[in-house]
């Protein structure tokens, strides 16, 4: 066992690092930072999905707020109505989305990749009112309160235990989001080697091809569409717990933007891609809002423009950019290069299995 | 000096090459053939002429090096590449095929006679004048892209495979044409063929490529009689 | 019946602002194969241009020019700077790069010119006319007239003129085209600058009617997706058709159909797209597309 | 991590003022978190981009007002006050991050002026949880005023008495063109054209309640979504139904197309206008794309900046002089001269306060302890009111009519005080 570890490629010590490092954070930052990181991994966890959808079947989706807001709507609508523990009601959201992305991925088969694109974008600006319809289910306009959630006995101990506080609610629904974002990430990963992730990335390389030799495109295609909105389901359950209220207007089209320039800041079809997207794509509108204005080495007519102008300028200019410089996003440079010092280090152009950096041409 | 210089030329697709240097020359108003078996890197040739494809050494036109020049700047300069597979736009009518043949002309009274040539050499192409080009034959297209290079009134036309796939009575008449072409209007033509007797007859000069390289050059009477040449590298 | 009339004409009327952007979609889809999501925000931007110069009191009849013709320098600018580097990208990377210009472009207006809506003359009167007993406004059939305008000269542009063949050549066979010494860019960037310029037309007619505020375009891009896709993608008349088909549509189910009501017709646009793309993806005049491999 | 540092400080700090602060004269005087010796922090979230943001000026000139306090009369008590303004783009999932960070990070003292019906409903219940008062939020949603005190729909264990709102309620509004259409109007057959949302169905529900056993003179309600593309048909349906008298119960994006429709059918009804899209700004607009604008009716309770008849009034000069401290902010705008009024309002509430600087004493005093009699920016007469049984600070509002460039006053103040059960 020792051997096994000491040898093991430098990325699975990478991997346990970070794990620790989530798992330690909320004993060094305060219960409302933790409720930030809490955001960071829905959004790193429905950014996996469009990630899987995009990045691993070729299809695109721009509406995958809408899913997320499918998601939120049925957890709130689970916990208010039915009055289900909200340990069930998750998964229970995330499987009820993964089947209508399921269904919906059905006639997103006859669509080209353009066509699948201008189909979820009008669902995502469609989504506010079609919630907002079915008014006694959903609540309206008004939309639905979701009851504070208190940590059980057990976490809250171990947690005082290990710092001297007691734990609050923010620190519980951060550690909870962090377990589902641990299950599906591993899930993710495992699919990406499976024969079900080289099938989609069959498809995505090259559909006819990929037909031409077997692979049930129609079945892959759908699957993708499935999981994806499966994991856009599960995020959008633990969003509505974060945040303790469902509406139309918590699920805009700046959603499936802010999503979108998550997977693409991160990489598109690589695995710790969402995490380091999330990242930016949660922090960008906050700290442009707050924290360049304090800055005083930024010019005031520039902290001023990023300040007012929201975040929109700001996103709408790094899409831009990463497409046109970085196709394959941060994670895309970070194992280009790495992958280009391997072979300096070990002069052999060796490929290690799973993770297979993409040709830079697909995205 | 040669109209057509290609000096050294080394030309690939990606990390695959092709030519592996290719040196050959196009005196001016001479038919000059390029002749070889599949793969020998005749299309290629043609290719990284117009900027189709990259390539190193040097290739130059009227004295001009193309070096780094785009396909529309080269053809430009007065070179005709009719490509493989003729380059026939279906979706557009024949006349509007024709008019993007001469399209970059500005002199008007030249380009109406040129289409009265055109028509009275290729008579199919008046009739169909306003049908698609998708209506016309494989030959019709033939004469239809020959018609459209003669248009753009070049000093050089490179033809790939002119006879592919046609019956030998039209590939006679398209022939024709393309020696009439030439001597009345001195529009030099490189012609690569694989039917090299009719390209031998043709042409003054004759070069045959192997593998990417020049395995034999010299005047087409020289290569028609020299029986070890026919038979390895033309097959009759 | 007299209400059902009603009805129909000012659909039209709503049909003719979707059919000259669904035009502008059309034009790029035929230049490059690509549907720019930014249509609708270039259109927005455009009109706030318009107005600056009216502002400043130039003539509604010669800022409507200026303003087509700075609209048309704009969309070959962005086509140069943004789209050329990635022009031989996968269609993904197309389609992110468009919307992260659509989100820039509606940022940017939002900070520039702020969000309180603004009037925007019209140059028909309000007055109304009876037709068939119907009320319809000089401004509703102004609109109709100035789509059909503007159709008829991109069909003139495209069908007999040099530039519209080389054009059409580009967009359907780029290698052949450079053989024949067309600059097949430059083509790509004139299709962007046309397409800027009718998209604009269509931002001018409905800021008297929606006022004009960077949020105006959003909706209306979504009914002109709906009425491209109708019309068949790659078809001029059928956007115009399929934008006067989705106006109509959508203001008759507004009345008459209960479900739908005031609040869900972008629905309708949405299950239109859906629709056509599922059942019939080349639309009413599009061609089947025969994908090469 | 340097905020955790940051915060540390912020503690010990407050920990040594509560200790030595026995100066001022009043015997045991009293702070609370986000308080010390010389200053007071005031949080809010408001749409300062997206769709919104034309509403987001209110905060620039409710800032402006604190800074006119904290100039002349350095501030209340001796305590300059700091309003920290974060945008939350109306979007309710951004409102309820940017409150947990006022409270728990910046230590607000108090929440004020909040903006947006959902975005206040989305942290109502996290609000009075942990005891920071939620002070006249920017909505005039019924439930601010009429539910307060009851227990949260989500958790019973939460009671909102920490959240008061300001303006009048909608249904207060709706219910006084519902006097106005009683007394002057008995035969009008009434068309309404609302947004399907609870700000467009709070001003219906006011209309039927005050009509009450004639709510039949309504003869058709249409709604539209913010999404809509246009209301044509909406209002082609209201005209074929004969009403005389038309409702907008509409943003300004969508009344002033509303308006230029309905001279465009050619209809020409009397028209009741809401407060939300009254504003002179708007109603130019409106004129200058062809609207007629004959026969339109509305209500205010602040005066309007446009109107001549304040030029030479003394709270016009204040308000002239408290909004130069904003920039960015165009003095014609009701928004501002709004920012202005309810900021008065809350400087009241921190001088009644006084020494006893404490949450618990600010909250019972806004919220049954108000009364307000001389705000300048108010329509004189207008008093803002709250005790121990009735919590609408404001319910007069007054008719005015449409001249073609300005608002006239009609009559008198109308009020509904104690009608919204």
């Amino acid at each position: 066992m020792l051997t096994r570890i000491r040898n093991s490629p430098p990325r699975y010590w990478l991997v346990v690092v970070v794990i620790l490092f989530f798992i330690g954070l909320p004993t060094v930052i305060s219960s409302f930072q933790a409720s930030e990181w809490a955001q960071v991994l829905v959004l790193a966890i429905a950014i996996m999905g469009l990630n899987i959808l995009v990045g691993y079947s070729g299809q695109i989706s721009l509406g995958h707020g809408a899913f997320m807001a499918i998601g939120a709507y049925t957890f709130a609508i689970l916990i208010h109505r039915y009055r289900m523990n909200y340990l069930v009601a998750i998964p229970l959201a995330g499987l009820l989305t993964g089947g209508i992305g399921f269904l919906f991925g059905v006639p997103a088969l006859r669509l080209s990749a353009l066509y699948l694109a201008l189909a979820t974008f009008a669902l995502a600006v469609v989504t506010p009112s079609l919630i907002k319809r079915p008014a006694e289910l959903t609540g309206g306009v008004q939309g639905i309160i979701l009851p504070p959630v208190d940590p059980p006995p057990a976490a809250g101990a171990a947690f005082t235990a290990l710092t001297g506080t007691p734990m609050t609610s923010d620190q519980w629904i951060y550690y909870l989001t962090l377990a589902f974002a641990l299950v599906l990430f591993w899930l993710a990963w495992n699919l990406v080697r499976h024969r079900a992730g080289r099938a989609m990335r069959a498809v995505r390389d090259g559909e006819v091809a990929a037909a031409a030799s077997g692979v049930n495109i129609a079945g892959y295609k759908t699957l993708a569409f499935g999981i994806s909105a499966l994991y856009a389901g599960i995020a959008g359950a633990l969003f509505g717990l974060a945040v303790g209220f469902v509406s139309p207007d918590t699920f805009p089209v700046s959603l499936s933007i802010q999503l979108l320039v998550g997977a693409v800041v991160g990489g598109l079809a690589s695995i710790p891609g969402p995490l380091i997207g999330a990242i930016f794509a949660y922090f960008l509108p906050i700290e442009s809002n707050q924290w360049v204005p304090a800055q005083t080495w930024i010019p005031s007519q520039i902290a001023s423009t990023v300040e007012k102008a929201g975040p929109a300028v700001t996103y709408g200019v790094v899409l831009i950019l990463i497409m046109i410089f970085a196709p394959n996003g941060v994670v895309g440079l970070v194992t280009a290069g790495y992958a280009r010092l391997r072979r300096r280090l070990r002069g052999a152009a060796d490929r290690e299995n799973g993770q297979m950096p993409p040709d830079p041409q697909t995205v | 000096m040669a109209l057509l210089e290609l000096e050294e030329v080394r030309a690939g697709y990606g990390p695959t090459s092709v030519l592996h240097g290719v040196s050959l020359s196009v005196p001016e108003g001479q038919i000059v053939s390029l002749l070889g078996a599949n793969g020998a890197g005749k299309t290629t040739t043609l290719r990284s002429i117009t900027g189709g494809v990259q390539w190193t050494g040097d290739i130059r036109f009227a004295g001009r090096s193309l070096r780094r020049m785009h396909t529309e700047d080269v053809v430009r300069c007065g070179i005709a590449h009719v490509p493989e597979g003729r380059g026939i736009l279906t979706e557009l009518t024949v006349d509007e095929n024709l008019k993007l043949g001469s399209h970059l002309r500005r002199d008007g009274a030249a380009v109406r006679k040129d289409y009265d040539r055109v028509f009275e050499y290729f008579p199919v192409l008046r009739e169909r004048r306003r049908l698609s080009a998708s209506t016309l034959s494989g030959g019709e297209q033939q004469m239809l892209a020959l018609a459209r290079a003669f248009l753009t009134k070049p000093r050089l036309m490179l033809l790939d495979e002119p006879s592919l796939g046609l019956a030998p009575l039209i590939v006679r008449s398209i022939f024709e044409i393309i020696r009439t072409i030439n001597t009345e209007d001195q529009v030099a033509v490189l012609l690569v063929e694989q039917n090299a007797r009719l390209a031998l007859e043709m042409s003054s000069e004759a070069y045959v490529l192997e593998v990417g390289r020049v395995a034999v050059r010299g005047s087409s009477s020289e290569l028609t009689g020299n029986d070890a040449v026919r038979r390895s590298y033309l097959g009759y | 019946m007299q209400e059902l009339l009603q009805q129909v004409v000012s659909g039209i009327a709503t049909g003719g602002i979707f059919a000259s952007l669904a035009l502008a979609l059309v034009l790029i889809y035929n230049a490059m194969g690509l549907v720019n999501f930014a249509q609708g925000e270039m259109a927005m931007l455009a009109t706030f241009v318009a107005l600056a110069l009216i502002d400043h009191g130039m003539n509604y009849w010669i800022a409507f020019p200026v303003t087509l013709v700075i609209a048309f320098a704009g969309g070959i600018a962005i086509e140069r700077v943004v789209i050329r580097p990635v022009e031989r990208a996968p269609i993904l990377t197309l389609v992110i790069v468009t919307l992260g210009l659509a989100t820039l472009i509606n940022g940017l207006a939002g900070f520039i010119f702020g969000y309180v809506p603004r009037a925007f003359p019209s140059p028909f009167p309000v007055q109304t006319v009876n037709i068939l007993g119907a009320l319809a406004s000089y401004q509703d059939l102004g609109v109709i007239a100035v789509s059909a305008v503007v159709l008829l000269a991109i069909y003139l542009l495209l069908q007999h003129t040099t530039v519209g063949l080389t054009m059409r050549a580009a967009a359907h066979h780029p290698e052949a085209s450079r053989l024949l010494g067309v600059r097949v860019s430059w083509m790509l960037a004139l299709g962007w600058g046309l397409a800027s310029a009718v998209g604009s037309v269509s931002g001018i007619m409905v800021a008297p009617i929606l006022l004009l505020q960077p949020n105006m375009m959003q909706t209306i891009i979504i009914y002109a997706f709906a009425a491209a896709v109708l019309g068949g993608i790659e078809s001029p008349i059928g956007a115009v058709v399929g934008g006067v088909i989705v106006g109509v549509t959508v203001n008759l189910a507004g009345v008459y159909l209960p479900f739908v009501g005031g609040d869900l017709q972008l629905a309708v646009a949405l299950a239109i797209i859906v629709g056509v793309l599922v059942l019939k993806p080349n639309g009413l005049f599009g061609r089947p597309s025969v994908r090469r491999v | 991590m340097t905020k955790t540092g940051s915060r540390i400080a912020a503690i010990a700090a407050f920990l040594v003022a509560l200790a030595a602060c026995g100066g001022s004269s009043t015997p045991t005087a009293q702070t609370d978190v986000g308080v010390t010796s010389n200053s007071i922090l005031l949080g809010n979230t408001i749409a300062q981009s997206g769709p919104a943001a034309a509403y987001g000026t209110i905060a620039n000139a409710e800032n402006a007002y604190f800074t006119y306090i904290n100039n002349t009369q350095g501030g209340v008590n001796g305590r300059k006050i700091n309003f920290k303004v974060l945008d939350d783009g109306y979007n309710p999932a951004n409102t309820v991050t940017l409150t947990k960070q006022l409270v728990e990070q910046d230590q607000v003292f108090a929440m004020f002026s909040g903006l947006g019906t959902q975005a206040q409903t989305a942290v109502r219940d996290y609000l009075n949880s942990k005891k920071v008062p939620q002070l006249f939020v920017a909505t005039g949603a019924t439930t601010f005023m009429l539910d307060y005190g009851k227990p949260s729909t989500a958790d019973a264990s939460i009671k909102w008495n920490y959240s008061i709102g300001w303006q009048p309620p909608y249904q207060g509004e709706a219910r006084i063109y519902a006097k106005d259409i009683l007394a002057n109007h008995a035969g009008a057959k009434i068309g309404v054209l609302y947004q399907n949302d609870d700000y467009g169905q709070d001003y219906l529900k006011g209309l039927k309640d005050g009509l009450g056993s004639n709510a039949s003179m309504i003869v058709d309600a249409e709604s539209y979504d913010v999404t809509a593309a246009s209301t044509v048909s909406q209002l082609v349906k209201l005209k074929a139904s004969g009403a005389d008298t038309l409702f907008l119960f509409t943003t300004p994006g969508f009344t002033i197309p509303a308006l230029v429709t309905v001279t465009k059918l050619g209809w020409a009804p009397a028209i009741y206008l809401n407060s939300v899209s009254n504003p002179q700004v708007y109603m130019g607009i409106a004129a200058k794309n062809g609207a007629a604008l004959k026969n339109v009716t509305s209500v205010g309770y602040i005066k309007d900046p446009t109107d001549p008849r304040w030029a030479s009034d003394a709270g016009m000069q204040l308000y002239k002089t408290v909004i130069a401290n904003c920039t960015t902010c165009n003095v014609n705008d009701g928004f501002n001269i709004y920012g202005a009024a309810v900021a008065w309002t809350m400087v009241d509430v921190l001088k009644q306060a006084g020494s006893n600087m404490t949450r618990a004493n600010v909250v019972s005093i806004a919220t049954s302890g108000l009364n307000e009699t001389n705000n300048p920016f108010l329509l004189p007469g207008v008093v803002v009111k709250t005790t121990s049984s009735d919590h609408f600070p404001i319910t007069q509002e007054q008719v005015i009519t449409w001249n073609g460039t300005g608002w006239t006053l009609q009559g008198s103040l109308i009020d509904e005080r104690g009608t919204i059960k």
